[in-house]
């Protein structure tokens, strides 16, 4: 996932104020998670091999996903609290489909579907019903999930192929395929936020959606994106993890909503709005990711380790105020 | 023993790196209405809002009757005796009239307990009673019209019973006779000692009301200067460095029509409103606060949907959606720029380029370079201040907005400008380019509508001006037929 | 080599715990500085601590170091994924699992397997893939609570399941096992099986309700002791404790409590202490090379105001006499 | 909890205008509970009985004790996550007081301290550090839910006071005490919103911080109250649930926070500020509750109940959205 860092500071053209702006922004978010990594490092020799990392960033990998998607969706100014129950009845629906033969690559496409129909109900709902976006999600976090549950009758969904498994296990240059998967998509959406006219729509509309509209930005349809996009990263959230498991489970995603958002905050991500960095939800995941690897490591008691995430989650939401200044 | 109400000396201000005063001094004597004028970015906001204890200045020092006195927040300087009508509404828009005259300092009863909401409403009514006794003070604030909201504001400072009453383009959105109510009420207070610091880009207002003025550029003090006694010229130098010099109206229109409007109408605000707007054309339309100008251009713009009507750019009618009429190549530029105009986190190339993403944009990505040079270059042209087209918008002043809102529809290449009041807290210097601007704009060919509260501003720029009424188009002025006269005349309604 | 999916309710590779000493020899005592690592569900439940206890209690004994962790919360799928891989890299002799889900530790499973760490599936979810599992069988719990029901309730009558997060293995079992036993005496007439999410207050409003609707109602079974003492408590407030019978699932401590008091009428007791050091002595035996069967599974018991003084013992010794003098 | 409305129709003496908006923005929660209402009775003989509408007040009490902490502070232009977890810590913390022997009230007073004081310390680190209060709250989630669970060691505590019980259980002329407290409670927030300067101050702040700021309301200080304010009703919350319990768990309030916030929503709260109505909040209370109550006396397997309250919920907002006719 660091290999996100290099089209921020590479290809951006940007002037030095901007830049350095930015650069300052994620600074913190950095800091942040350069103090945490110091002390488990101190604390444990385990933590800083090449191994635990690599395992950090895998584990971090599949709340990257989602927590990329929730960026989106903060940005243009909403809320995607359904991404969880969205990752299960993709997840159950595409390994349904794998298991009942159709090919993988088809599969996936369908689960991936699933998804952007997730999002399209939710995201109809928030811009053409003119609903509030977080509790038209919290609608659909009960309605998504009892449709997987409905399904699937409750049971998991085993046997899944083993190419699929095998490609999500497998591992590129020692970099194991979700890191890479997550990375890609990470350049993709940052490319997405930074150079594409969605990407600038996506600020505006969260930024002031009245001057949007004025200014001919199709509003509606800004938000839709943003909530279809958050319902495929959901669905491919959950792919690499059913492909990990092996199983496609209809409880699958419980909680995703919370460690993503919390991700998007801590790297600098507005709720307000209008305002979000792709790199800093990165390394807002790779935070939450190595807070449970060390914690892991070091033996905390599960209460204490609760205790620990509480804090730390406050914690970086100061250091990050404190260095870039600027309100929250 | 004749120490001035209010002294200023040696105000700093920096945002960050940024230094935007740089050792101001201001002086005012009780009873006095001193002028503060500037240019765009001139500073004269921030002075007033460190004045107000909205902004901590970095260095400098207030004195109050010769007593240095520490302004640390709005409240502090409520305290003092100060208020301030803000140039941006500062307004709660779910409250009421009455609440929002009295937020911060409500009528209590029940021993402070509980807001009396009737004693209150009495209060606003009479606040209100010789400025605008129309206004319904029960009212949410939202459901005003920007000059009604603008002269709650003017009574909101009046309610403080302020000694210093600082007053930033109080007049931007009202029309002559209000303006003239409000000199009135100005007077009214100066006379019983209240100190009042008016800022103001039309300086008509400054002469009438002003026994001097403090000028501004560029975030240092360039002068004090006494008024009437100076002549405007040398004020205005004095503001822009420069001299201005007066061009006369030139009309560029053809008779190719563009713009055909047809019967649009929506409830009572717009009625029945036709007309035919041509290629290189500037139609201005004037009119008294509320009578549906800001709303006729909205209906026009797809920003609100019309009950009835037909809207066709080049012969062909055009989906009511701002979306499709930009597309067709209609632009509007919003009377509230803070609340319509401007994204204020996102840099001024961007803000410029978003309603021509497609232009700006090859194989889905945006070719910055490309938006930022054409930023820059449109930013050259009008003035923009700083040049600074990759800072967030939110950091310039009123004025400078304002020109990038501008830049926007030109970046767009749009062939049918609506000005809805283009030099609302524009400075003089940059009026007179917008209206150059404007000049050249129509002399490309482009057709414009212009609305306008100032009427001289309405004249110099108009081929033809159409005059509203309680949202009916009740007189057309061609050429030898504009003015002042003419149209108050088809403005005010019959009785 | 591929295991066929594990039902640990009907594989039939099976022993039962009692039979480990007799079958195997005695406990071989394991070398100096073996490391075992245990992944709980939530520390949340005191099932789950006490089953870490009696882990903990059989490594003490046998100098075997022991590492208990458990995910944040209930429901935490990933984060115990992540808990029981930090776990492998860190290179323990052997692992007991807990999963939250039947699927959501397969990653680690295989990382340990391939790694020739032995891992043992303790209680509830079962891992379809895993080698060796101890516990108790979960639909069996239902039975026992609808057993009492038929002989103590002959003449039959309506009663009602509480029942705890939707999708939950266990919760699906102990329902099935009581609904299918009742049903099949042919008098009883489930008239309410709702979820109440394991928590306390959602059993208490939805026994209120319930027994609003039917104030004949003669009996509750709620999925754990937590949802059963919400539901004494809106049984008590209605007025119906001798009419209305309540049992719960686990056997924890207020749950005794309650069964002395009279508020409870029983609770399916599945002694985690006992089911703990059984898992650990599994985990152990594997270490020493024993080929044992697939299934090994532990004790439970129906207890009521009748046997409640067998039972409560913390004494293992005691317990598992008492276990297997039936 | 009904008698609320009183205040609003009688009391006010608001001009026509203002009047008719706010009772027409009620009127479509109103509704939303009346079809609600119907099916159910339509469906069930036993719902329209005095004694289960009764029960139905009853198991609304306590999300509706929270939710209107939580609506006054939505309209500050907040949110507060740690809800449930505030109410663990001060009932189990209640609890051991009663158990110990401090007196009841005493221990009352104590619990309700511990609120405020959970209260105040997120709405320090919002107001003062300058933090977001989504992911503030979210810390505060794990934070005071992490302190519950080590305080208790995860067990319940059992064991309160017979007087305690006796009142908490208790009826007045047939009406039960958590209702009696909660409709109490409810008055003074409506008198509190409507008719102090606090109130103002909370709708001022939560519609236009700048213009709040600049017209000299503390705004730190008001939205400091509002975090208070929500933290003692959490408190309160608590006890009531404890009270009819009679064991304080480490684990309660688990996701009060949504329930409150979606009551809170349903009554016509905005979740960007500066609107909501006390008693709209209410009725979102008893829709939700009506729900569950409904769902159970239908006896509604498991999965459909899910799906029946995601539903419920988006259709909720739907009417209210249709009725009240301007933007959500
Ligand atoms: N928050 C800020 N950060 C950086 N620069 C700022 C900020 N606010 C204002 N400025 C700069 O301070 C300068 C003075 O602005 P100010 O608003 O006081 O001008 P003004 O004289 O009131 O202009 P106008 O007539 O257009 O209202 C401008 O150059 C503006 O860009
Ligand atoms: N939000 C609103 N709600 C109700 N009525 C409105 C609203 N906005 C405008 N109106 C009504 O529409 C009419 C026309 O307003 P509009 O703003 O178009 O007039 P205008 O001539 O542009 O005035 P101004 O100089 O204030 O911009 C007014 O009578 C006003 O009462
Ligand atoms: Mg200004
Ligand atoms: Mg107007």
């Amino acid at each position: 996932m660091m290999t996100t860092a290099a089209p921020k500071t590479d290809t951006a053209p940007k002037p030095a104020s901007v830049l350095s702006r930015i650069r300052f922004r994620d600074a913190g978010t950095i800091l942040g998670l350069m103090i945490i990594g110091a002390i488990f490092a101190a604390l444990t020799p385990s933590f800083l091999t090449v191994p635990n990392l690599i395992n950090i960033l895998q584990q971090s990998s599949i709340n990257a996903c989602i927590a990329l998607g929730m960026t989106l969706v903060i940005i243009s100014g909403g809320i995607d609290l359904s991404v969880g129950p969205v990752a299960a009845i993709s997840g159950v629906l595409g390994a349904a489909m794998m298991v009942a033969g159709v090919p993988v690559p088809l599969a996936i496409l369908g689960a991936i579907c699933i998804g952007l129909c997730c999002g399209a109900f939710t995201g109809a709902l928030i811009t053409w019903g003119g609903l509030q976006p977080f509790i038209v999600t919290l609608g659909g976090l009960s309605l998504f999930r009892a449709l997987a549950l409905i399904y699937t009758g409750g049971t998991p969904i085993f046997g899944l192929p083993a190419a699929f498994r095998a490609f999500t296990n497998g591992n590129l240059a020692g970099i194991p395929h979700p890191v890479v998967i997550v990375a890609v998509l990470a350049v993709l959406a940052w490319i997405l936020l930074n150079k594409t006219p969605l990407g600038e729509y996506f600020l505006a509309v969260g930024g002031n959606p009245d001057a949007a509209r004025v200014a001919g930005v199709p509003v509606a349809a800004t938000k839709f994106a943003a909530y279809m996009i958050s319902g495929a990263m959901a669905s491919i959230g959950a792919l690499i993890l059913i492909g990990r498991l092996g199983a496609a489970e209809p409880t699958l995603g419980n909680l995703w909503e919370l460690d993503a958002i919390a991700a998007a905050a801590i790297g600098g991500a507005s709720l307000s709005g209008g305002r979000g960095s792709i790199f800093g939800t990165l390394i807002g995941c790779i935070i939450l990711g190595t807070l449970r690897n060390g914690l892991t490591l070091l033996n905390v008691q599960a209460f204490y380790q609760l205790l620990a995430t509480g804090l730390i989650i406050i914690v970086a939401m100061l250091i990050d105020r404190a260095t870039s200044g600027k309100q929250g | 023993m004749t120490h001035p109400r209010l002294s200023l000396s040696g105000i700093d201000k920096s945002f960050g790196p940024i230094a935007v005063l740089h050792g101001v001094n201001l002086t005012v004597a009780p009873g006095e209405v001193h002028g503060l004028v500037g240019e765009n970015g001139a500073g004269k906001s921030t002075l007033l809002n460190i004045l107000s204890g909205v902004l901590r200045p970095t260095a400098g020092t207030v004195e109050i009757d010769g007593q240095p006195v520490s302004i640390a927040s709005p409240r502090d300087a409520a305290a003092q005796g100060i208020a301030m009508i803000h140039q941006e509404l500062q307004q709660v828009p779910e409250l009421t009239v009455a609440q929002n005259i009295f937020l911060g300092a409500s009528l209590r009863r029940a021993g402070g307990l509980f807001i009396d909401h009737a004693a209150q409403e009495a209060e606003a009514q009479r606040l209100l009673a010789d400025l605008d006794p129309a206004i319904d003070v029960t009212a949410p604030v939202k459901t005003l019209r920007v000059a009604q909201r603008q002269i709650v504001e003017i009574a909101k400072a009046r309610r403080a019973n302020a000694r210093i009453i600082a007053m930033d383009e109080p007049t931007s959105s009202l029309m002559p006779a209000e303006v003239d109510r409000l000199a009135e009420v100005i007077r009214g207070l100066a006379a019983k000692g209240v100190s009042i610091i008016y800022v103001s880009h039309k300086m008509d207002e400054i002469y009438r009301l002003c026994s001097a003025a403090t000028v501004m550029r560029d975030g240092h003090l360039v002068g004090r200067v006494a008024l009437p006694e100076t002549p405007v010229e040398d004020v205005i130098r004095l503001m822009v460095g420069r001299a201005l010099v007066h061009a006369t109206h030139r009309s560029f229109a053809t008779p190719r029509p563009v713009l055909e409007v047809r019967g649009l109408s929506r409830g009572s605000v717009v009625r029945d409103a036709s007309f035919t707007l041509h290629a290189g054309e500037v139609l201005g339309i004037a009119g008294l606060v509320g009578s549906g100008r800001t709303e006729l251009l909205r209906l026009i713009a797809g920003i609100d949907r019309a009950e009835s009507g037909t809207v066709e750019i080049n012969g062909t009618a055009v989906a009511a959606t701002p979306l499709a009429r930009i597309r067709a190549g209609l632009g509007l530029l919003p009377e509230e720029r803070k609340r319509e105009g401007i994204i204020r986190w996102r840099p001024v190339a961007s803000n410029i380029g978003l309603s021509s993403m497609r232009r700006f944009s090859r194989a889905g990505l945006i070719r910055k370079g490309a938006l930022e040079a054409r930023a820059l270059d449109l930013m050259r042209e009008v003035q923009l201040r700083p040049l600074d087209v990759r800072r967030p918008i939110g950091n310039f002043s009123g004025g400078n907005q304002q020109k990038v809102i501008l830049g926007r529809w030109l970046a767009a290449e749009a062939e049918i400008l609506l000005f809805d009041e283009p030099t609302r807290g524009i400075d003089v210097g940059a009026k007179a380019e917008i209206y150059e601007l404007i000049e050249r704009l129509a002399e490309d060919g482009k057709a414009i509508v212009v609305v306008s509260s100032e009427l001289p501003e309405v004249i110099r720029v108009s081929d033809r001006v159409l005059v509203m009424c309680e949202g009916r188009i009740t007189a057309e002025l061609t050429a030898g037929e504009i003015g002042e006269a003419a149209i108050a005349r088809a403005a005010i309604p019959a009785a | 080599q591929d295991l066929a999916p594990l039902n640990s309710d009907s594989e039939p590779d099976r022993m039962d715990w009692s039979a480990l000493e007799t079958d195997f020899g005695p406990f071989p005592e394991p070398a100096a500085g073996t490391k075992v690592g245990g992944v709980s569900k939530t520390l949340t439940n005191e099932y789950w601590r006490t089953l870490g206890e009696g882990y903990a209690q059989f490594a003490k004994a046998h100098g075997v170091e022991f590492v208990y962790q458990a995910a944040q919360s209930e429901g935490d799928q990933i984060g115990q994924l992540s808990i029981a891989e930090n776990l492998i890299s860190q290179g323990f002799s052997a692992l007991l699992f807990s999963p939250q889900t039947d699927a959501n530790l397969v990653p680690a499973l295989e990382a340990a397997t391939a790694a020739g760490v032995p891992v043992v599936n303790v209680n509830d979810a079962v891992i379809p893939q895993v080698a060796h599992y101890v516990g108790n069988v979960q639909k069996d719990n239902g039975v026992r609570v609808a057993k009492w029901f038929i002989e103590h309730h002959p003449e039959g009558g309506k009663v009602a399941v509480i029942e705890g997060q939707a999708g939950v293995f266990a919760a699906g079992q102990r329902t099935a096992g009581f609904t299918e036993t009742i049903n099949a005496a042919g008098n009883f007439e489930i008239v309410a099986s709702v979820p109440a999410d394991w928590s306390r207050e959602l059993a208490f409003n939805a026994a209120a309700t319930i027994l609003q609707q039917h104030p004949d109602l003669i009996g509750f079974y709620a999925n754990n002791d937590g949802m059963a003492l919400g539901v004494v408590e809106a049984v008590k407030a209605a007025g119906k404790a001798e009419q209305t019978a309540v049992f719960g699932t686990d056997g924890v401590s207020d749950a005794y409590a309650a069964i002395r008091a009279g508020d409870l009428t029983g609770t399916v007791d599945s002694f985690p202490i006992l089911t703990g050091e059984v898992g650990m002595e599994v985990a152990l035996r594997l270490m020493a090379g024993q080929d044992l069967p697939r299934v090994v599974a532990t004790p439970q018991a129906l207890i009521t105001k009748d046997n409640i003084e067998t039972f409560a013992t913390t004494d293992m010794t005691a317990l598992r006499a008492a276990l297997t003098a039936k």
